[in-house]
């Protein structure tokens, strides 16, 4: 089992979701971060323009099995790009998942994901 | 002719009061949207402060209250810059006045907060500088005109009631908003995706200031500090109460549970429909108003979800329904003192007088719609729709403290 | 008799001052409770609005200022629905008037929070519909009686001095907060684990909007627009400011750190205390009371942490401390000419007064909250408490811009 | 002579908008800091309400308006603790009066508003208990003689035109605020780490309540409720829309983005630059300084980039540079029946009223923050700052909801 | 050692803190995320009922060592279950954790725990 | 490739991000988190002491290859720090990342960090 986790920005989130359903990934869990990348983003402030060090980011993890870790990468690569790739647009990091439970059956192990 | 310093002292703070309705609407609207159109929903309401603010003294109140000609639209140049109304007296009878320029700022106010109403159809979807033309046109060529001919000596003033402005700005302001919500189509992603309030306490607050905000709005418009204004002042207080509680029960029956959003709803609906009818009915009669509002704007409400399109935080569906309601269903429960024409007359007064107010501001608001959009585009690219107005047009972010600071 | 214009300007106004505070309450509290609980806490202000909104128009006006029946309430069936009310007028002396239904407004306006104030005891663990139930049933059988008895020409009216309602809205408030506190019982983990305000921002801007919604409530209960007028804004300003001040010392010496819900909280203790006392002392007075007020509630919240009992949000803390307080406190501090009947039968008027409104209140509200409970329960279940009323109860979410749109 | 029922309701109303105003200012100011010093930032606010309001009432109104000694200072020992005003009678003319208590509180309410003003200068870096040492010494030796000079019949009172306060408030407060902002130095990290606003969203509200609050404070000004208290009310109007409106241009033109912070400080500027001469301009003057204003303090935050010092909420930026423009500014739009003594003269009485309120403020400002410091210290310790003054000095924290109940 | 990544329902968040205290587990990292699985909550908006795509629920990091990892998932799953099990009760992953550090110290490896 | 996940106190993440950033480390995301630990932070409730139990902190992941593992980690470590060393300063978890992916170009591996 891999627990992929991907930052992307905010609004791709709703295309994402859905390229996860596609996907057969159903389950999610999604956070509010903030990046630092190599995209800059500028706000107003009185008149003055203020390159904020944070911004807004969304992390999706995804635990899942070995045999669905491909699609569920390229589905997200393919859904969270602007105009076909843009600073800013994120990235994906997978590790490994050694353990899994579900908290309401209690059972654990690949049919837990 | 002496200065009633009540009356003033009256108006004066029904100014301010009013004043207050478009911070409180900017609450109302800005509490609804999402957290990304939040700062860019409030600036709709305060925009409309600046522009039309500015617009009122230098053009407005000589095309609304000037010298009707021909019935069709005041004219003064006096008026210009509200250079003669600064030192004008208004009498009020009985050998007593008040300065015109407190009436004068009193109906500025109105001329603010109707565009500003009308901002809610469109929500989280137009551009702000197209939004900033589009008010400036829609208060010249559809609010100014129609003040004008129901309160400001026009070819309908006498004729239909309407207390303050049941007409004039919701009935107005909930058509335009339809046909903006219309022609400019639904937000992306709209129904599938949920679209939930990023700040119902905010919203419930807005609503709180509104309702604050209305006793100025309808007791002031008495034009006085006597029995009439007390009695506006009471049917509107009661109304809004009866709306409120008549909300709570529909949802109580229709889904078991009692949401927030519906008391204030219901709160809304109540003071829109007795607008028109705050100087015509007894007690009882703002309670069936209230009611009678609640119940046909929650049913507005669903309809407007088996047809799909987006008026987005329900300008329509409240200030337009419960307009209508409230303008032509005053005819049913007026004191029998409220006309001198009779009931069915006066039901034809009020009918025509909707009517008329329908048909010109969905005629003419389509018109400027139709014209910005051609010069320079009315809705956001479907991009910075989605990356929300708040960064993409304003470079802001309504909630610093959300994101680290 | 001549309507006085600007004795009716200043009710209208002090009538949209004193609405404004049942949203000011409604920030108040809302800030206070944990996170999923803050709409189900405004509702209980905001359903007040509509529930004894409606109520006092159709019953409560006649039972409280009807003409005396035996000293024990009022009634008049022309009352009902305000019809006769809404036409008529208040002599204020000097062969001067106001219109009644301005009178009628305001006074609605104090039925109203009454209740309002009362959630802040049981805060985030009652039923909104046993509750909607409760405040009815509590105004019928305990407001408006009291109201009759000390204002509306019942047995006490003469006697106690309250000027703008310490015996009848905050002693009464305060009481029934506690009976209910301790009926219901603690909050799940009360006071175990910490239950932190969600939003102090609020709560602050909250407490501003009832200092300024106070003026309207005190003086406006001067029912006139002179000297008397300004005396008692005077005395409510100055006794706000000394109780913030004081409770800043307090918590200055005692804790080192000065919080900000210390300074709101020293604000509300003032105004509780002064509000009986508003017409019969001088700024001295108003000083003493200010300060002795925050004195005595910091040490009962102190006290309430040893008992243990969950007055949540400390409505009997706050209100019925300092109500009790500035209802014989008053006697200490009053001017000569406040009173007629000489210091000490005066102090025995107003402990009376006090002892009746304890003991009435005490008794009433535990017999509605035991019989609705009987009914159909007054508690949260345990599970809908946990997940919070706004989720439970109203299916909404407070603030939905934490989590994701 | 008798009471004006009328004018006494006017100025309890605008006593009332007047304290809302410190609420606006306080959600104004809580909302431009980070979210770590935002109940600090508010508490600066809250805390004048309570030290001003005791401290007017005790010495302040002696000091400001008592018998002038040499047109230096006032003083009437029956006037402490309002003794003697509290039953006073004021002549407003024409044989009419109104309470002298009510011109009381109205004019404390501008004692307490002006210090609060300040502390956004020195936001998110001073200790709380020396900013309370720092208000109660400064108004007492900046404001009250003051106030004195230019309005209690000292030395300046008949000269300068000052109608609602651009001297006494503004700029003594936008020139205390530049002098303590350079002597306290920078909050560490500034310019160079984005100190972006917590909570803008509450910001534009604030802003909002400011504006209502103004015409109380403007408007209220007039001591009358006739046309001179309309057109003070109009002009403000005119000015704060058309600054709000001047501003969003500028932005437009400078940016190509409109930023809501941007109108609400095309507001602040408008209703600044209009406040010393509300009594004096027609509604096209109103717009020529609310657009003048917008322009050069728009100017006046870039140079502020340039220079580098950190006022933080711009208190010079905004109130000290407007005020200076609208001050000197008026003698150019003014009615011509505005000055008896000619445009030069006046001009000169203009000039001159605003070199003393500068220098005079500079150097009191200077010795009290210098005394302050020696004493107890003025700036928050490194580590406090950079916890945040709401966790380090108050033991709270604004909102609970985005960390965990 | 491993870490432990609990998802749960934010009305279990004082339980599950007060079951792992219990089982010697006392340092926790939390935060509010919200996921998608199978549970549905409805919302109501205007008359509407909604189902929003994303729910609130509580994330709970525990790095511990590997005798405590047996217990500490014991102890979430007993605590943090609706009526011996509900949808929406959660999930636990455990990962491999290299190495740790106490930055108070410096230290690292097991007793920087 | 390793994934570095610290927690940290508020008031440091400025400090701790120009650390980082000398230690030509300048990709990170960053999140609110509250945590429980040894450290008690004391709040006021009307005149009553309140010890919450959870603590506002700040986490940081950070996604490097492994030569960049120990600068980054002594990087925190002194930054981070308060006098020192404090109670509550914080804890640095180093896990294995085993793929990244870079979602703008689709790049994978130790390039797309
Ligand atoms: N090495 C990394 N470690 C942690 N977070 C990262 C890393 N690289 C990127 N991120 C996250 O991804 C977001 C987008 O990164 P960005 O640098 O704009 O992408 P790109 O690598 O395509 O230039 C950043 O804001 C940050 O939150
Ligand atoms: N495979 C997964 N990957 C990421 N998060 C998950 C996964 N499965 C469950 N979750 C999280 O756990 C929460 C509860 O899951 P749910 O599907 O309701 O439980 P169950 O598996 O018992 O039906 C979800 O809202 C989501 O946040
Ligand atoms: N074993 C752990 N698992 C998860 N989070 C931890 C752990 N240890 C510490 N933390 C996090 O680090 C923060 C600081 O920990 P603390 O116990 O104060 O440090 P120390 O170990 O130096 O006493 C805690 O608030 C918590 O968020």
């Amino acid at each position: 089992m891999k627990l992929i986790t991907a930052i992307i920005q905010p609004d791709k989130l709703d295309e994402v979701r859905e390229a996860l359903i596609e996907a057969e990934i159903e389950r999610i869990t999604v956070s509010r971060v903030t990046g630092h990348g190599k995209q800059e983003d500028i706000d107003i402030y009185r008149g003055r323009k203020i390159v904020p060090n944070l911004i807004p980011k969304i992390e999706i993890k995804i635990a899942c099995n070995e045999e669905f870790v491909e699609q569920a990468i390229q589905a997200i690569i393919s859904s969270a790009r602007h105009n076909g790739g843009e600073l800013g647009d994120g990235k994906i990091f997978v590790t490994n998942l050694e353990r899994c439970y579900r908290i309401r059956t209690g059972e654990s192990g690949g049919t837990a994901i | 002719m002496t200065i009633d310093t009540g009356t003033t002292a009256w108006m004066l703070t029904s100014t301010a009061l009013v004043l207050l309705m478009t911070p409180g609407l900017a609450m109302f609207y800005g509490g609804l949207v999402r957290t990304k159109n939040v700062l860019g929903t409030m600036m709709h309401s305060f925009s409309a402060m600046a522009v039309i603010g500015v617009l009122w003294a230098v053009i407005g109140y000589a095309m609304a209250f000037g010298t009707s000609r021909a019935g069709i639209i005041g004219w003064d140049s006096s008026f210009l810059f509200l250079n003669a109304p600064f030192d004008g007296m208004l009498s009020i009878g009985d050998n007593k006045c008040i300065p015109e320029i407190v009436f004068v700022m009193f109906q500025g106010k109105f001329a603010i907060i109707t565009p500003a109403l009308i901002s809610g159809a469109f929500a989280e979807r137009v551009k702000f500088k197209s939004y900033l033309l589009f008010i400036a046109a829609w208060t010249l060529l559809v609010y100014f005109p129609l003040a004008h001919w129901i309160w400001g000596g026009g070819f309908l003033t006498g004729e239909a009631i309407d207390f303050a402005g049941g007409t004039v700005i919701h009935i107005s302001a909930g058509i335009a908003g339809l046909v903006a919500a219309l022609f400019l189509g639904n937000r992306i992603g709209y129904p599938r995706n949920s679209m939930r309030p990023n700040n119902l306490v905010f919203t419930i607050v807005g609503a709180g200031l509104l309702w604050v905000g209305w006793f100025g709005f309808n007791a002031g418009s008495s034009l006085s500090s006597d029995a009439c204004t007390g009695q506006a002042l009471a049917v509107t207080q009661i109304a809004a109460a009866t709306g409120a509680l008549s909300w709570m029960i529909i949802e109580a029956i229709d889904n078991n549970k009692i949401s927030s959003l519906g008391i204030v709803s219901g709160i809304l609906a109540g003071l829109v429909a007795i607008t028109p009818a705050a100087g015509s009915v007894a007690p009882w009669g703002a309670m069936v108003l209230g009611a009678g509002a609640s119940v046909i704007c929650y049913f507005a409400l669903k309809m407007k979800e088996k047809l799909g399109y987006d008026d987005s935080l329900d300008v329509f569906g409240i200030h337009g329904v419960a307009g209508i309601f409230g303008a032509i269903g005053l005819t049913f429960v007026m004191k029998p003192d409220a006309t001198e024409v009779g009931f069915l007359k006066q039901l034809q007064y009020q009918i025509e007088g909707v009517g008329i107010a329908i048909l010109y501001s969905a005629a003419v608001t389509l018109l400027i719609i139709f014209v910005i959009n051609k010069i320079c585009g009315f809705r956001l690219s479907p991009a910075a729709e989605k990356a929300g107005m708040d960064h993409a047009q304003h470079g802001e972010h309504g909630y610093g403290f959300v994101n680290l600071d």
